[in-house]
């Protein structure tokens, strides 16, 4: 293999390759680290809780702290699984999250791999990751970890739809699927302004596709203690706790590259441009952790119901709007305009699915409301009756 | 939808009151740290912490006579005393004829119920505010006559103990004191 | 409840040094032992993983350590549903004779290094129910167990102090190697 | 087990799998055992197993005195231990037919309360937790925090009080009592509004809670359902209003009902009865006469005559009734409670018919088990 | 120091008196008709405790149960009636749809051990109008079985598990009366009096 590679790209490359992975990996490292305190802390923050405090200054030591007693603590095979697949499941998960930071660009030069189909190709290397659960479920013989690897396979690729979908819309806006010409052609506006429907069905999808709560179905903890993770102990499951971090950051990161402009911005250029992309790249993240920090959870019937009756429509009617104003040529504001009016539309739908409840609720307060007047009235009247 | 945005307009207003103000306290630690409330959670008055016995400063002797009620009364049974002569008292300094020759509290069963100080006729016992004491192995905290007799003198000096007894006598006393000064007090 | 394990005369029922420690200390040279065992350590002592497993009344207050007054975390104790991720198991609470073997099944779940904190005095000798004919007089007759937390049920200072102890308890196995 | 596996045979197609929730399981409420048989994500059938705590507390009353059967009472149902050394200390007096102090009425009123206001915060919490919410439970438990502190000022424990005596209580509040309740009360309806905005109308808990689990009030009664659980259902009845008990009589407080009996209205019921709670201390504080509040009986060994008694009381979770049988010595001759928790979760087959997994959870959340009481 | 010495003897001799023991004879079961107490209370009244309301129910209750032979009766302020333990579950039926007490719950079904018999009994509740209600069965300890109610009211269930692991009494009728609290192969009925306490031993 290495030779064919060699052939093909030729032997600075190939090194530029190596090193360039291995850049990534310990970035993605520090990023994991910075992203789980950043997690907890924000999250104690929305829960008036202080957080770490007490390994290192500040706490800024706990991640270290949780990756070293993670890569030290006994490794668990249960008897009962199935050996290679436990073995392989965690390593195609963080394979596959890897790969696609691959290609997502960091500002104009700092790429490892610029593809012209880089768009494509996360979204094809996204879905390796599935099967990755479903293994580890399947093969930790575990009836927790098998419904948790199979509600993953329901939830990540209904929700692949949705993020493809989008993705293309934003492609033919862009008139390219390489990364770097994404974020050029938001020169003059940033995608989010033409597409703000495209940019709500991508960060609801892309939570739903990262696991993240309220769609953290399928390692909802107080149902099925884990899901796939449920068996997986030390190392292997520090692995797993990588990939997610890293999913997560990708996620933030394409919803950046894709609807803010990436690392343009006002006052930077050139590589200095990632001053501008972390910092909204982790305001992202932030956002989803907020989100965490404030819903409950859905249930997996729901889940399925809302990607396949609203994301999927919707995301369809976003492709097709992008595409009228392409080929009509119409000015900017007008796709705004529809967008928005398709965001609307999706607002009406949400609305409207998740308003039954409420609905019964106001007419049940009526119904009470009814009663206890009628229930007091009558509780009066031989009081009065008894007093006259 | 709105309910929703709502919720996440309540965490975001916590946030920004957590900035100034998250409610926890930092319980080991006596200080600094964004200056959130430094000091961990101060016990109540009457918190009812680990047993002790408490120390007659006039007549240097524990109160204890070694009466058995409250191991009597005791729920889980953890306490056991023996009973002595009272040196002191044949010396004539001391009013007990009797007084307490080892005691030992098994503080890992007490479920701090407090019934043993209730039922204490001679204020011997209290409940003292210590609480932190967890340790390696199962009977360490089983403690004898001289650890409780310290325990106890600590809470005394802390908090200024007086017997409940004599503490009614004092306010009465005060109260026919500042009402007939004349009259004098009756033991 | 078939067998007790009893550990070392009068140290109670404390663990001995785990294999996984000694094959660790095994494979590192003399020196360098000592220093990462006090580093692997500071690691361990910081993160330790609870498994949330509540069993009687001491679980309210353990969920009150856990909640925003006390907030575990900023120990790193964060709580984990499985006990494969698991550092520390609080027992919070009376074992019931039936609930005995689910715990050993826990406890044996959970991967080395693995520490048991004994919450209450139900937990550690029975307490108000040790008269009882359904009642484990203390979970050290079951599992082995780190650290005692007295009371009825304790303070969550009472809790807090009981993890600062096992962290104490840590840093002290390691410089003994 | 073995009994469970031959009732189903794997030849009925489909072929539903057995899953096994608890006894250690983060949603079960500490120790509590429940084995589904699920067709995929659908709940076919429900075995719940308890005893995980049984730990025979009604046998050891009849081993212990009067007045330490007070601390096997706290330790029952953990969450309303006020409530149940209430309960309790009504069935001595009401053996022995003695008057209690007006004040101390008022005082256990006011606690039981505060303790109620405590349990449902609870409740609210881990309703949160089981629906996935982290935040709600954090709010709650700084409410649930104030008023264990403000219980450790007035009875030295946070949650084993031991406060309440045979005839009175142990010793009168401290002087600043009503102030400091006043303050109290009114961040506890801080804490409930925020709790409230944050989770109660949230749509996709409303999604969640909203016609899960729904009984009617046949069904309700039948199951001997008592408190929240019974009034979702639409049924009015409360003991305290019902057969008033302690000084109720004099306060002037609704019960909330539900009607659908779905495990919202269950949730949305407790929120309610937390302001009529604050609604009761508020008019007991005001009310709040001087007096004696020690019991009559001093430190003397307490005998009731022979016979028998049921008392009943209000608890957070639902009627807890206390049958205390007396033979004249200084012993119970036999307790036996009837535990709310214990009938409502008998009733869980047929709630969780045709569930979602996700739903067991939610339904075992709504339900506010206290295993300490279930298994006694 | 009189005083202090005094205390001590007062309360040895109240703690000396207040040793355990074991009531020589069980106590009268209060629920026993006219002639069931014992000879040492002096006869008082055994319905003395019923308000005119209770007594009214009482006699409607009694009016209701006619065909079984039953004995009126008062559990403190709570009317109850007993009757002979093979009748039970039709009385039951009666009791819940006789539309006079429509006693719809089944709020409490305790066992009593006597150590001659056990005693059953049911605490009952009728919601409209609020009225509770007592019934007692005796249960011989040769043949301790009972018909079961769980037909009647499906509350009883679990109670009857319960009785069943605790007691030993049979319930005949219920559909599983397998072991509810005590773990498979306790042995022994712990609630039963002759059921000893355990002896706490130090570690």
């Amino acid at each position: 293999m290495p030779a064919t590679i060699l052939l093909t790209v030729g032997l600075a490359d190939f090194i530029w390759i190596v090193v360039g992975l291995f850049i990534m990996f310990t970035v993605l490292s520090v990023v994991v680290l910075s992203l789980t305190l950043l997690e907890r802390k924000l999250l104690a923050r929305l829960q008036l809780r202080l957080g770490p405090t007490r390994t290192g200054p500040m706490g800024v030591m706990q991640p270290i702290a949780d990756a070293f007693k993670l890569i030290l603590k006994e490794d668990i095979i249960p008897a009962s699984s199935e050996k290679a697949i436990f073995w392989v499941a965690p390593i195609i998960v963080v394979v596959s999250a890897f790969m696609i930071w691959v290609t997502i660009p960091g500002t104009q030069n700092a790429v490892i791999q610029n593809l012209d189909l880089g768009l494509f190709y996360i979204i094809a290397f996204s879905v390796i990751g599935i099967l990755g659960l479903v293994l580890a479920g399947w093969g930790s013989a575990n009836k927790y970890g098998t419904l948790g690897g199979l509600r993953a396979a329901a939830q990540l690729i209904s929700y692949e739809i949705p993020i493809i979908m989008v993705a293309i819309s934003v492609g033919m806006l862009a008139q390219s699927l390489d990364m770097r010409e994404i974020v050029n052609a938001q020169g003059s506006y940033i995608f989010f302004l033409v597409q703000p429907l495209g940019l709500v069905l991508f960060f609801i999808a892309g939570l739903a596709e990262v696991g993240r709560t309220p769609f953290d179905i399928y390692f909802a903890e107080s149902e099925i203690v884990g899901g796939p993770f449920v068996e997986y102990s030390g190392a292997h499951w520090s692995v797993f706790f990588l990939a997610e971090y890293i999913n997560t950051f990708a996620i933030a990161a394409l919803t950046v590259i894709l609807f803010f402009g990436g690392w343009s911005g006002p006052g930077l250029s050139g590589d200095w441009g990632i001053i501008w992309f972390l910092p909204k790249v982790y305001l992202v993240i932030m956002v989803i952790f907020w989100i965490r920090g404030t819903f409950p959870r859905l249930r997996i019937d729901q889940l399925m119901a809302f990607a396949w009756k609203v994301m999927v429509p919707m995301s369809f009617l976003s492709v097709v709007m992008t595409a009228v104003y392409l080929f009509y040529g119409w000015p900017a504001w007008s796709l705004t305009l529809m967008s928005s009016a398709g965001l609307f539309v999706v607002g009406y739908l949400i609305y409207k699915r998740m308003t039954g409840p409420t609905k019964l609720v106001s007419q049940t307060r009526i119904r009470q409301q009814a009663l206890q007047d009628q229930r007091r009235a009558a509780s009066q009247a031989p009081a009065e009756a008894g007093g006259d | 939808m709105f309910n929703c945005l709502k919720g996440m307009l309540v965490t975001l207003v916590s946030t920004m009151h957590g900035l100034r103000q998250p409610v926890t306290r930092q319980y080991p630690d006596s200080g600094n740290l964004l200056g959130h409330h430094p000091e961990p959670t101060p016990v109540k008055d009457r918190f009812m912490g680990f047993p002790a016995l408490t120390w007659d400063e006039d007549v240097q002797e524990p109160f204890c006579t070694s009466c058995m009620v409250c191991i009597r009364q005791c729920p889980t049974q953890c306490m056991s005393s023996v009973m002595k002569d009272n040196p002191l008292h044949e010396e004539g300094k001391s009013s007990r004829r009797k007084i307490v020759d080892s005691f030992e509290i098994n503080l890992n069963r007490c479920i701090l119920c407090g019934i043993c100080v209730e039922v204490c006729n001679f204020d011997a016992i209290v409940m003292t505010h210590e609480h932190e004491m967890s340790d390696f192995s199962r009977n360490a905290i089983r403690v004898d006559l001289p650890i409780l007799l310290e325990n106890g003198l600590k809470f005394q000096k802390e908090t200024g103990w007086i017997p409940p007894t004599q503490r009614a006598k004092v306010q009465k006393g005060g109260d026919a004191a500042a009402e007939t000064t004349a009259a004098g007090t009756e033991t | 409840m078939a067998e007790i394990i009893i550990g070392p005369e009068g140290s109670g029922n404390q663990p001995g040094p785990s294999l996984y420690d000694q094959n660790i200390a095994g494979k590192m040279p003399g020196i360098i032992t000592t220093s990462t065992d006090q580093l692997f350590a500071m690691a361990r002592k910081s993160s330790l993983w609870t498994l949330s497993f509540g069993l009687a009344c001491c679980a309210i207050e353990m969920m009150s350590t856990y909640m925003a007054h006390y907030d575990f975390d900023r120990f790193g104790v964060v709580t984990w549903p499985s006990p494969r991720q698991a550092d520390v198991m609080i027992v919070s609470g009376t074992v019931v004779k039936k609930m005995a073997d689910p715990i050993r099944l826990l406890y044996e779940q959970m991967p080395e290094p693995k520490w048991v904190i004994a919450m209450g005095s139900c937990a550690t000798n029975g307490g108000p129910y040790y008269r009882s004919y359904s009642v484990v007089m203390g979970v050290d007759h079951i599992i082995p167990v780190d650290v005692y937390v007295p009371g009825c049920p304790p303070r969550p200072e009472a809790l807090l102090y009981g993890i600062l102890k096992l962290q104490e308890k840590i840093m002290r196995d390691a410089g003994k190697k | 087990m073995t009994q469970i596996s031959e009732n189903r045979t794997p030849d009925a197609e489909p072929v539903e799998m057995l899953l096994n929730m608890g006894p250690q399981h983060p949603s079960t409420h500490g120790v509590f055992r429940m084995v589904l048989w699920v067709d995929g994500e659908k709940v076919v059938d429900v075995e719940p197993h308890i005893g995980y705590l049984h730990r025979g507390s009604e046998k050891l009353c009849e081993g212990e005195q009067y007045h330490q059967v007070i601390t096997l009472f706290d330790r029952l149902d953990y969450l309303a231990n006020f409530n149940n050394e209430q309960v309790y200390c009504r069935a001595v007096e009401k053996l022995m037919g003695l008057e209690v102090s007006e004040r101390s009425e008022y005082i256990r009123v006011i606690l039981c309360e505060l303790n109620r206001i405590a349990s449902h915060m609870l409740f609210l919490a881990t309703m949160g937790l089981d629906a996935g919410a982290m935040t709600p439970s954090m709010i709650c438990f700084r409410g649930r925090e104030r008023i264990q502190a403000l219980f450790e000022s007035v009875s030295g424990a946070r949650m084993m009080h031991n406060y309440f005596r045979i005839g009175g209580l142990k010793e009168d509040v401290p002087d600043d009592f009503v102030p400091q309740v006043r303050d109290l009360l009114k961040l506890i309806k801080e804490d409930t509004d925020e709790s409230d905005r944050l989770l109660s109308f949230n749509e996709i808990f409303l999604a969640r809670l909203k016609n899960i689990a729904a009984i009617s009030a046949e069904d309700a009664i039948d199951f001997g359902l008592t408190g929240p659980c019974l009034r979702a259902s639409g049924v009015d009845y409360d003991v305290r209003k019902a057969a008033p008990y302690s000084v109720y009589d004099r306060f002037d407080f609704d019960i909330p009902v539900g009607l659908d009996g779905d495990c919202w209205d269950r949730y949305y019921l407790r929120v309610q009865e937390i302001y009529q709670s604050v609604r009761i201390v508020e008019q007991a504080l005001d009310q709040l006469p001087d007096g004696e509040v020690a019991s009559s009986l001093g430190r003397r060994l307490i005998r009731p005559p022979a016979g028998e008694v049921y008392v009943r009381a209000e608890n957070p979770r639902g009627e807890i009734g206390v049958y205390l049988i007396s033979d004249g010595s200084d012993r119970p001759y036999r307790i036996k409670v009837r535990p709310p928790s214990f009938c409502n979760l008998s009733a869980l087959k047929l709630m969780m018919k045709d569930c979602w997994i996700a739903d067991a959870v939610v339904i075992l959340g709504a339900l506010d088990i206290v295993l300490g009481e279930v298994d006694r | 120091m009189a005083a202090d010495e005094e205390n001590v003897e007062e309360t040895q001799t109240e703690e000396s008196t207040a040793s355990p023991k074991k009531p020589a004879a069980a106590p009268a079961p209060a629920g026993h008709g006219t002639a069931g107490h014992g000879a040492e209370q002096p006869p008082a009244d055994p319905l003395a405790a019923l308000t005119a309301a209770g007594r009214e129910l009482l006699d409607v209750y009694l009016e209701v149960l006619d065909e079984f032979d039953p004995q009126a009766g008062a559990l403190d302020d709570i009317p109850q009636v007993s009757i002979e333990k093979q009748h039970v579950l039709r009385a039951c039926q009666l009791i819940k749809e006789d539309p006079r007490i429509a006693a719809k719950m089944l709020l409490c079904l305790s066992c009593v051990d006597y150590t001659e018999y056990f005693q059953v009994v049911y605490i009952l509740q009728s919601l409209e109008p609020e009225r509770t209600l007592a019934l007692r069965i005796d249960v011989p300890y040769s043949d301790a079985s009972v018909p079961s109610v769980t037909p009647v009211w499906r509350a009883a269930n679990w109670y009857e598990r319960e009785a069943h692991d605790l007691f030993g009494v049979d319930f005949d009728g219920h559909s599983d009366l397998t072991p509810l609290i005590l773990y498979e192969g306790f042995e022994g009925f712990p609630g039963r009096r002759e059921f000893p306490f355990n002896e706490y031993q130090e570690f």
